[in-house]
Parts: structure tokens; C-alpha cells; sequence
């Protein structure tokens, strides 16, 4: 039990900060986010031939990293911190999704071309609402070789500048996972105009779109599609936390700033216990988020089991996505009136943590499934 | 205590309602239910001369004297013109500051002559005002202006130099109140004058400020030796506070049933919607639904509570602690807003950055907690005025 | 509209304040409260000869003063205020109940005995959990002569020392109101022992109790107790603005003698601002306390529907319950040490708030009711 | 980062949980699960009998350098042993201020012949030890310490007088360490004196302090010319502050993960009675109970982060929060307790006023965001020293 950072983890740790500090500075942030893509490609660039992060959980045998759920966290969190205008986190979802098919030629491709930086991003609801299997609309008809794909995936994580999509789709009573490049015919790809300008999500049309055998990647992917939607819950809280994190720190230096009534207000109890209560919101969420993090491996490993990292992933996604919010949210307040301006960050670190809030499931629904594991089993697990 | 409304009073809600159905119809269709907080930078054109249309009827500024072009309308008339002006959908008023502040204050405080010169004016729709008070320095702490007024002898007139910010409907406006430190030597809240300035000179600059919705109802406005004239100051030159303090009292008021009507359609929205999308089974919006419910119906009988005189016949308590109750009440509408809508919260009406209406309500509520004094600043003045607690101290600037 | 008291009730108020600081102080509280009945009976006496309370909503046609609602909630604010050890609320609980079968000769006799201060308390429900029809657990037998009665009542409010009980009981598939005495056969009754000390509440036992046809008050009630515990709700609304006003009240008292760090603690922001939102909580329910007050007497008289009834009643516990608790638990939080101490009145504040939250159902709960109204039904009404 | 325990902590934990699960039985059944916190006095003499029985085990001050009889335990090892403890109902522990307190501040700050003098008693379990730090008038300000250390040169000793509060066990206690001035001319910090004073002696008196529960866990102790041994005093006189603070710094510590297990099986016990009475279908208890597991589970990795050393080698940010989050989180499990047992919560087990084990927990949690530095205080502590902002000014006393 060491429930700290290994020496590499910390290097790791302070190789992303440093990097980013420099190269995602607010006008990096503001410029991608008003741009098509919402991604800085030059940034983008320099993370993959650089700093190699688009590579962490790719085993090492398809060129990656080979590294580990807490080293993905560990860059997400400061990723989030920053805002940064990179598709590391579509990316590293679609190698956990890979990972479940590694056996497959495909998908070992697809690893291979991820770790040099491709962009392959999961395209697996409607969410109209539900983010799971019940919410999978794209439907796949079975032809003598290979699918007919039709429907429509909503919300894929950068998927608009996505070079490759994997699609999950209906399939005679389970899911099958599919390979379907933007270029094929039928398939629509386009931006989706949303609240939060930071982290652009893709709109996927599919009709009649015929995909050869060899580009089905499972067809009994049902039981995977929960696993990953967990261990992204992880990656996702990973942001809320670094998100959380810089409205803290820079609520703290605006107060610190700012003098009304001829005192700093940082000197106000009113706003250092509104402080206080965001760092306890942030440190709890950080613990949790190591917790789900060592959780995740263990699951990648098969050493934890379905329940324990659906627990891991609710309790993660209820504590960060409440703390992101609620720090963003009190540093607007902290703010004052520039709070409220286009002119200071913090309003967008408020459109991040209400957009991740509601990916992949509210905190309150993410409570509802923790309610059931300890409630309604009759043995205090699920039903 | 009585809960419902005389005959005559009801006789007078037909006479609003009826003469809002006749008259906001036609070409002013459709500004109805536009121009409110957060979107009061629509349809300005149609909006002044809807406000023309409600004066030459007769209900702009009811509650004034009759001497003034008012209606000595009471309280509970008042109460029910907003009531109806609300629930017929009646834009956001332009001429509001005129008429629940600059009016007030110049009734309470003004010359004769001042009262001649701009309440006809505001009384006709026909001259529009908006206020000066914050500063990027001043903000809670309104005392620190540093807006300079000297009295220029030769021209008989003041000059006026500065910044002032949060200006709502600055560059649609023909006046502007301002408060400035008329004597350098003093500080806080003495030395300051209180004055009148036409905003169409070449002293005043106006810069918009965007905000985090993309658009920009308040400004900054630049004053750089700004002229008004030497009887364009209310009251005497150093008594500033004393006035600028009373027009803050002339906030509270009526126009909060008018308010709650506005919200009442929000909250009645967000109902709509989670019937319809099946938010309406999910337990805990529920609960919040619940409680948004109980809020507004919390803030309508606290308000009429404070119009009714309060039960020791002061509006203290409760006036107190409206802003404080409303404005969290309305920031917390606009997260279940969105927690209702569910995953299509996220997606804009059209790009660049076009808010649907709900999207528009969650982002500018969090500006309803910080304008107008912060939920802190709230907490300090009940605190401190209600119950009687120690005053925070001033720092040594 | 006129939302504030008339001359007459600012007449009420001033009395019942000015009467209750002179006799009804915390040792008298405290004396009461661990005695047998938990009553004090000479305040008691006082009020039914002097102050006539008990008396306030039954008609003047039976004795009474012939007042409503909103003088009734006056009187229990203050009441609530300095938790006074008298069973008012249980009695006017029972005028309520009377008042629906007014008609009836020995309603007006129990009308009338309850005018001259005799204690009869309302039998309703055996809340296991449920405080409305479903939890009654009373059977009524009709024989040749009259009817039989079997089972038991729970938390019956100062039942224990009542002089007669009217019970409701399950009758033919709809509920019948009886008058039962404590010396008839087959009936025991004792008082429940409590955390809170200051609302005794009493347990009725029904052994084969003989009643005659003439103590059946009506046999298809079930109608009435659902206003009447919408009325009940009200009453006990008015004793919670009265708890968290005197939690608040104490509150600042304690704070504005208590020194540390050289200041008095109520010059510190977190003080003031925790105080400020109790305010808030106390102002707010009692407005909805005013005007459930006058939807109340409304519905008294006819003119206010059931529906307006129960969606007054359910703002108001849920505002009130949650006030309360509030309030007295910040109370706590704000005298420190000496607040867990027996020795201060903020406790008995708080369990009293605690109690009060609880009965008749929960904040959450009266949510509920409210958000059936509002989400369920076709047109928005309950369905 | 590594979840797991090592195989070699594993078979410590087996070794622990042998022990205990031969040892706390017989006699000593009665006593499991008792003696916590709002449950401090009842079964005093058995469980100073367990103390003892415990010590002769090796299985007191395990943390402790084995030349003092500990077993130079790692951080892990701890951990294990307080779990185990906890998980097998191991009873609240009479001895644990003097090994968690008196102990370290000796093997800090003490000369050797204090060492010599009080460890063995404690190790052994046979001196116990209780503290004096609070007064009435020094609660959240612990350097407003009035009782007075006076120094008799003819006795070679100290005579303390004053009164301390919030003592608990202080009847059942060989020993008391007391905060008092030494220096009357000096203030708050300075001119202070840490003390070991013997209980049993004519100037101490105990008078037990009754709460809201109807018990007395806690007591007020008066010193009236009570006395101890010139050498009876930790580090010089003066430097009593430094002393003290570095005792509050070894209350935080590996007692944590302990305190979570008790925690555990009083949610255990809420969810167990959820489900048997339905409350477990009430959606908002539902939403309550999966954020109090939540709140659980982050105390624990919070204190894992926290005993490993913290990302950046120190103890301090998760430190820092662990207050306030355990006392909130357990203030809320008191009010879910009540409100997952519904009408029941109000019915006692018997008169006079005999608690249910859950009543108790509500009422007594309400002391958790109060002693040790209440809620304000922490927040106070987080915003000024994790976040580096403005100490609150003192008043001019």
C-alpha cells in the first residue's frame, strides 16, 4: 500500500505541468476554440512527437507507452487544468476500447496508428438521454460479407476531426463494434455547436453505409461497452479535477488582487471559507480520483472486478463532477462582475465543468447507481 | 391579513390586462417576452417606441403623482399593473431606470426645476436614462469612486472625468446619473455629488462589455471632461451619498411581482420540458423542481409581505433579504434548467455561440448573485442592519 | 391584499409574546419536561382562564372565540418560540377534526368542553411510516348497538393526558371518526418516551372497545383527514417559524457575549453570514406560514380547494421543517461547546426541531406531494 | 501508486486479527463495540482491564521505538492494526491519550527522565492520561490560557491554579497534561508552560459536564494550588506553545483509518435498517446514503494520500481537510440515521432518557463539528496556511 506517486509518476506529472505552462497558455485555449476544429494542431503535434501522451495506455507491443490508468489521469488532470485544445482524451477512450479487441488485426492497427498520433475517436450514443447501451441508435444489419450501418452517434468526443470512428451499433440484440473511416460513403461527419466551446464534440450520420467484414471489430461488445464507459468516467473525472483545481488557484489570485473597502477581499473569512470549502472539494474528488485511477488498472489487469469499477468510476463522477462544478461555479462569485466577462478564464473552466458534468451520466445518476449496488441487491450488490 | 384583491382592484387588473391585449399586438407582437435580463440588448428600436405606446396610454409611471403625469396608483394597483405586464408578455422596459430611479429620486431630492426639466420626458417614454455608479475600483465598495466633478465657474457648468462600469443600455440612453467626488480632499463617502449628464457628447465613450454569453447588455462608459450644467447636480455638491443611497432604496419594490412573473414563465418552461422528456420521473429533479416551486411562491409572499408594510409596519426584514433570496432562487432555476434538459443542454441553437433561451438564463444568473451588491455583500448588510452584528471593518487604503 | 396583521392580530401577537416571556421561561420548559405529563398545568390553567387560546378557532356558537387560522398560527409562532409545555396544538388539532362534523350533538359538546380547556387529542395513525390514511391501524367493528374498536395509535400529540381521544379507525373501506375515553374498557393509554422532551406524545391501545353508536362522530371521514392534516401541517408550521426565530434569536445573543482571539465571535464574517442565512430561512417560512395561514382559513370557509390546501400545507413543512432544523443546528454550531451542553436552551431547540421536522411527514416528502402536483398529472394537478 | 498491501503487511494483519479475535472474548465480549466517542463512559473498569490486557499482548503503542516498548511499526502496519482493531469491535481505548499524545510529545520534547518516568506506564497500560487544554474562555483560542503555573522554590515545585474544560475520563485518569502561563506579564503565546500534574491530589476537582444526551463524557477540572515536580514541566518554561502545537500535530494520524471502520459499521447499520423498513426506496434517502458511502471512501483515500506522504512528500493539504470533512460527514450519517428510521427516530429505548445507539450518534455528532477546532476554525486553518491567504486580524483584548 503506497497510495502516493511512484518517482516516475511525479516526473510525469511535473513534465506535463511544465509543458503546458508553457505551450497552453489562455490565447492558445481562446484561438482553437473559436477555430473548426477546436483542436490547436500545433500543440497537438508537438504532445505526439514530444511528450508522447496520445501513447500512454497503448501497449508497447503496437508502439505505445504501455503505461497505465494512473499515468492517463495523472496528464488529464493537467490537461484539464489548462484547458488544452487536444483530442488526448477521445483518443485514450478509444484505446480502452481497442484494448477489449486487442486480439483483432484491426484494432492493432488502429493502436499502432493511435500511439503516431492518429485521431480515432468512439461514437457510441444518441444520448437522448441515455449515455449506455440503451442509448446506442446506430443500427447494423448483417450482409452476406460484411454490415449495412444506419442511425446516428451524437456527442463523440472530438469526433468531427476524427481520421477514424469507432461505432457501436445495435446488432442482433447485443452491440458490434465497427471501424468506418469519415471518407466512406454515407457517412456525414460534422461539428456540433455547443455551450461549452473547449471541448468539441462531433456529430456521426450513418446511411446505408456498408462496411466489409474485416472492419466489424466484435459483435457481442455489450459487456465491454459498461467497462469502457467506466474507465472513461475515470479519464473525464481526471479533467473535472484539474478543472476544479484552476478555478481554485485562480479564484485565490484574483482575491488576493482585488481590494474593496480597503482590504484585499482574500482577507474576507466570507471568501477564504468559500475557498476553503473548493480545496476540500478538489483534494476529496483528487483522492477519489487515484482511488478509481489504481481501480482502472486493476481492471485493464483483471484483477477488479465489473462492480468494483462501476463503484469506483459513480463515486469518482458524483465527487468531481459536484467539485468541478461547484469551484467553477464559486469562482465566477469570487470573481465578481469580470466573472461574468468574456475578458477572465473562469468562465470557461464554468462551460468545461457543466459540460463534463453531463457526459456520460449527472452526479445524481451516478449516485442512483451507487444507491442500487448498496440497496436493492439481496446482498447489497446490484440486481 | 388578507390574501386576495378588492373588486376594485380586480377592476383594475381587467382595465390593464385588456388594454396590454389591444395594444401589444400588431408590429409589437414580437417583442413580446423579449428584452429581459440577459437579453436586454434585443429589438431596442421596437422596445422605445413600445415605450412611447405604453406612456400615450397612460401607464408609464403610474405610481407617480398626479401632479407628474402619474396615477398615485397604490401599492396593490401597482403590484397588479407589473402582475399584468408580466403574464401579457411585455418586453423589458428601456425606460425603466428612468422611471424607478431617476423619477424617484428626483421627486424625493430634485429642484423644482429638475423635476420639469426630465420628468416629462420620462413620464412621455421620450427620453431614456441609465446609471453611473460602479467603477472598476467600486464595485461593492461604492464609496471609492474616484470620479472626478469640478465646477467650472467661466462655463457655468461641471466637468466630469472618469470611468464608470455595468452600465446597462448606455448607448441607447439620452441621460446618465452619475456619481462623482465633487471635493478630492475627502474620502468615502463624503465630498460626492450626484448629477445629471447627457450621454450624446463628445466626453462620453462607451464600450461595450462582452460576457460570457457572447453578447453585451452593460457597458463601460468613459467620461473625459463630460459637461453637464451647474444646476444639473441633485442636491448639494458633497451630499451625493445621501442621495445615491436613497435611490438605492427606490429599487426594491413593486417591479419585483413583475420579476416573479417572468421567472414564473421560466419555471413553468422547465416544467414543460421535463414532462415531456421524462426528466419529470428522475427523483432528484424532482425534488429541485419541488423546490423551485416553493422558492417562487416563497419570493412572491416575501414580497408582499415588504409591500404590505411588513408586520411592524418597516420594509426592513424582508426587504433585507430579497435580493439575496431571489437571486439565488434564479441562479439555482438555471442549473435545473439545464440538469432537465439533460444532454441536449449542451447544444447551441447555431454557431458562432447563438443561446438557446435556457442557455442564456443558466449563464447570465450567475451574474444575479454579483450585480446590485454580491450574495456576500447581502449577508454583511442583514447581518449587520437586520440583526444587528458588528460592522466589518475598513482596511487602511 | 393586505399581507400583514391587522391592528387585532398585532394585538394577538403582542399578548402572547408579552405573556409567554413572563411565564413561560426555560425553567419552566425544563421543569415540565421531565415531569409525568410534560405539561405545565398551572400555565396551562392560566392560558384556558386568562388568555382563552385553547378556545381561538372554535366557534363562538360552542363557546369559543370563533377566530382562524391565522390568529391560530400567531399564537402557536409563539408558542413554538419559547416552547411553551402546553398541549394547545393538540387541541386545536382536535377543533379541526370537530369542525368537519359540526352537525353532529357530541362534536358540540367536545367543541364545547375543548372551549373551557378540557384536552381532547386527535388518534389517528400508527405512522409505520405513514401519517395519513394508510398508516391507520385502528379497526372498527359495527355490532347491533354501536362498534367495536381494536388496535393501536402512535405519537398521538400530548394523547397521554388527554380527557378524551377521538379516534380515527378503519370502518367498511373508508375511515370512522369515534370518541373513545381513557377509562372506558379495553383502553390503556401511556405516554411515549421521546428524544424530544418538550412535545409529549402518547400511545392508545384498543382492546374490544365497547362504543356506542352515539360516540361515532361520522363513518366516511376519510375525506377530512387528509385537510385535516393539511390544517395540523399549518399549526405545526407555526410553532417551526417560532423554533428557528428563537434558535436565531439565542444564536446572536450567544455570539455578541462570546469573546475569543480578542473579538467578539460575532464580528467574525463565517458568524455573520451563517446568521444572515438563518434570517433568510425564518423570513421565508413565515411568509409561506401567512399565506398557508390564510388558505387555510379559506379553506375553513370553503372558498379555497383541496388542492390549494395541500399545496400550502406541503410549501410549508417543507419550508418550515427544513428552517427549523436549520436554524437550531447552526444555533449549535454557533455556541460551540457550551451548545452540546445541557445546560444552554439551543438543544432542546433542536430536538424539538428534529420532532416537529418529522411529523406528519418530511421536508422531502412534502416535495414529493408537491412535485406529483406539478410533473404527473395531465393538465399539471395531481393525477 | 499501489492500492494493495503488501504479503508481508497481509500476515501482519493476520497475526492482529488472531489476536484479537482470541483475546477480545470472554469477559471481555461485553465490552466490544463500546467506549467510542459519545459513548466514553460507560464500561470504564473493563475496558482498563482490556488496556492492560492489550499492553501485555504487545499491542499498545505499536508505533513507538522498540526501546520504549513500541514495535517501531510501519505507517501500513498501524493502519492494519487500527482496522483490524475497529473490524473485530475492539472497545474505545482508555489509554489512547497518553499513547497517542502524551507519548509522542514526551519522545519529542522530554528529558530523558520524563521518558523514563511516564512511558512504561503508559506502554503497560496502567497509567492513563488526560487532557488540559480548553478553558472556558480559551475554546477556539487556545493561547487565551489563563490557569497559572507558579513556581515555589521551596518545594521544588510548580503550583498550578485555574480551570480547564472539555476533559474526557478526566475521573478515571492517573495524569493530566496542562497549558498554563508561566509568565503572567506575557500574552497569548508567550509565557507558557507545558505540565504533567497527578490527578489523585486535593487541588484538582472534577466536575463532569452533562450534554444534550443526558451523559458526561466530558468534565471541567479545577486547579486549585494543584502541584507536580519542578521537572514535571516539558521543554523550558515559556515554550509551552511549541510543545503544545506539536501535540495537536500527532492527533492527526494512522487513529484515522480506525475511526473509519466505526463509521463503517454505523452506515452499515443505516443501510441495513433501509432496507429493512423501505426507506431504501425513498429516492432522496437513496441519493443520501450513496453520497454518505462516497463521503466514506473519500475519508479513506484521503487518509491513505494523507499517511503515504502526500503527492509532494507532505502532510499538509489533505491534512488540513480531514477535520472538516470527517466531522461533517458524520453529522450528516446522524441526521440520515434519523431520517432512514423515520417516525421510530423520536421513540427512546426507555426512560428517563435512554438513547438508541443511532439517537445517540445524531446528537453526539453534532459535538464533532465543534471540539478539536470547529468548522470555522478549520476553514480558517485551510485558507490561511494551504492557500495562503489573509490571517483573520485579533481584536484588541
Amino acid at each position: 500500500m503506497k497510495f502516493s506517486f511512484t518517482d516516475e509518476q511525479l516526473m510525469l506529472k511535473d513534465s506535463a505541468e511544465g509543458f503546458l505552462a508553457e505551450h497552453a497558455g489562455s490565447g492558445v485555449v481562446r484561438h482553437a476554440m473559436v477555430s473548426q476544429s477546436g483542436i490547436d494542431e500545433a500543440l497537438w503535434d508537438k504532445i505526439c512527437t514530444e511528450m508522447y501522451w496520445q501513447a500512454i495506455l497503448v501497449p508497447e507491443a503496437w508502439g505505445g507507452l504501455g503505461l497505465g490508468l494512473v499515468e492517463s489521469v495523472i496528464v488529464l488532470e493537467q490537461i484539464g487544468r489548462v484547458l488544452a485544445p487536444v483530442p488526448i482524451a477521445a483518443g485514450v477512450q478509444s484505446v480502452l476500447a481497442l484494448r477489449t479487441v486487442a486480439h483483432h488485426d484491426l484494432a492493432q492497427t488502429l493502436l499502432t496508428e493511435l500511439a503516431q498520433g492518429k485521431l480515432v475517436a468512439l461514437a457510441h450514443t444518441a444520448a437522448r438521454p441515455h449515455w449506455g447501451a440503451a442509448g446506442v441508435e446506430v443500427v447494423a444489419t448483417e450482409t452476406n460479407d460484411g454490415f449495412i450501418l444506419n442511425g446516428e452517434a451524437r456527442f463523440v468526443a472530438s469526433g468531427h476531426s476524427a481520421d477514424a470512428l469507432l461505432v457501436v451499433a445495435q446488432l442482433d440484440g447485443d452491440l458490434g463494434l465497427f471501424q468506418v473511416t469519415p471518407d466512406q460513403v454515407g457517412v456525414t461527419l460534422s461539428k456540433t455547436p455547443t455551450m461549452d466551446q473547449t471541448r468539441p464534440m462531433g456529430l456521426l450520420q450513418l446511411s446505408k453505409v456498408t462496411v466489409a467484414a474485416a472492419q466489424c471489430l466484435a459483435q457481442s461488445w455489450r459487456q465491454h461497452l459498461d467497462a469502457v464507459l467506466n474507465l472513461s468516467r475515470i479519464l473525464i473525472g481526471a479533467e473535472q479535477v484539474g478543472c476544479a483545481q484552476a478555478s481554485l488557484d485562480q479564484s485565490v489570485a484574483y482575491v488576493s488582487e482585488r481590494v474593496q473597502f480597503g482590504r484585499t477581499i482574500a482577507s474576507y473569512q466570507a471568501i477564504k471559507h468559500k475557498a476553503a470549502d473548493m480545496m476540500l472539494k478538489v483534494e476529496s474528488s483528487r483522492s477519489l480520483l487515484y482511488y478509481a485511477a489504481c481501480v482502472g488498472d486493476e481492471a485493464l489487469l483483471g484483477t477488479a472486478s465489473e462492480e468494483d469499477l462501476r463503484e469506483a468510476a459513480a463515486m469518482l463522477a458524483s465527487s468531481a463532477g459536484d467539485a468541478a462544478f461547484f469551484c467553477a461555479g464559486t469562482g465566477i462569485q469570487l470573481h465578481g462582475g469580470v466573472g461574468i466577462t468574456e475578458e477572465y478564464d473562469i468562465q470557461l473552466y464554468f462551460k468545461r465543468a457543466r459540460s463534463m458534468e453531463a457526459y456520460l451520466g449527472r452526479p445524481d445518476q451516478q449516485r442512483e447507481v451507487l444507491a442500487t449496488m448498496l440497496l436493492d441487491g439481496d446482498d447489497g450488490h446490484a440486481a | 391579513m388578507q390574501l386576495r384583491f378588492t373588486e376594485a382592484d380586480e377592476r383594475f387588473r381587467g382595465e390593464v390586462s385588456d388594454w396590454l391585449s389591444d395594444n401589444l399586438a400588431g408590429d409589437f407582437s414580437s417583442i413580446r417576452h423579449r428584452g429581459g435580463p440577459g437579453d436586454e440588448h434585443v429589438f431596442v428600436e421596437e422596445r422605445k417606441a413600445w415605450e412611447k405606446c405604453l406612456a400615450e396610454g397612460g401607464w408609464t409611471c403610474i405610481g407617480w403623482p398626479e401632479a407628474w403625469g402619474g396615477k398615485d396608483a397604490t401599492i396593490e394597483q401597482q403590484v397588479i399593473f407589473n402582475e399584468e405586464y408580466a403574464r401579457a408578455g411585455g418586453p423589458g422596459r428601456v425606460g425603466h431606470i428612468g422611471e424607478t430611479l431617476t423619477g424617484p429620486t428626483l421627486l424625493a431630492f430634485g429642484s423644482e426645476a429638475q423635476k420639469q426639466r426630465y420628468l416629462p420626458g420620462i413620464r412621455a417614454g421620450k427620453e431614456l436614462w441609465c446609471q453611473g455608479y460602479s467603477e472598476p475600483g467600486a464595485g461593492s465598495d461604492l464609496s471609492a469612486v474616484r470620479t472626478r466633478a469640478i465646477l467650472d465657474e467661466s462655463t457655468q457648468s461641471w466637468r466630469i472625468t472618469g470611468q464608470k462600469v455595468w452600465t446597462s443600455l448606455a448607448h441607447e440612453s439620452d441621460f446618465v446619473f452619475v456619481l462623482a467626488r465633487t471635493d478630492p480632499a475627502q474620502k468615502a463617502h463624503k465630498g460626492l455629488g450626484f448629477f445629471l449628464v447627457p450621454m450624446n457628447q463628445p466626453g462620453v465613450t462607451i464600450r461595450p462589455i462582452t460576457q460570457l454569453t457572447g453578447t453585451a447588455e452593460f457597458n463601460e462608459v468613459f467620461f473625459d471632461e463630460a459637461i453637464c450644467g451647474k444646476d444639473d447636480i441633485v442636491g448639494e455638491p458633497g451630499a451625493g451619498w445621501k442621495v445615491a443611497m436613497g435611490l438605492l432604496g427606490f429599487e426594491r419594490g413593486v417591479s419585483t411581482l413583475g420579476q416573479q412573473m417572468l421567472f414564473q414563465t421560466e419555471l413553468d418552461e422547465v416544467i414543460r420540458i421535463a414532462r415531456e422528456n421524462g426528466s419529470s420521473k428522475n427523483p432528484a429533479l424532482r425534488q429541485r423542481i419541488a423546490e423551485a416551486h416553493i422558492g417562487l411562491r416563497t419570493l412572491r409572499y416575501n414580497s408582499l409581505r415588504m409591500l404590505s408594510g411588513g408586520d411592524d409596519g418597516s420594509l426592513s426584514r424582508e426587504a433585507m433579504i430579497y435580493k439575496l433570496c431571489w437571486s439565488s432562487w434564479h441562479r439555482n432555476l438555471g442549473k435545473l434548467a439545464m440538469d432537465v434538459l439533460g444532454p441536449e443542454a449542451e447544444l447551441l441553437e447555431s454557431e458562432p455561440y447563438n443561446l438557446g433561451r435556457l442557455q442564456s438564463l443558466f449563464l447570465f444568473t450567475r451574474a444575479d448573485t454579483i450585480y446590485g451588491g454580491t450574495n456576500q455583500i447581502q449577508r454583511n448588510i442583514i447581518a449587520e442592519r437586520a440583526l444587528g452584528m458588528p460592522r466589518e471593518p475598513r482596511g487602511e487604503s
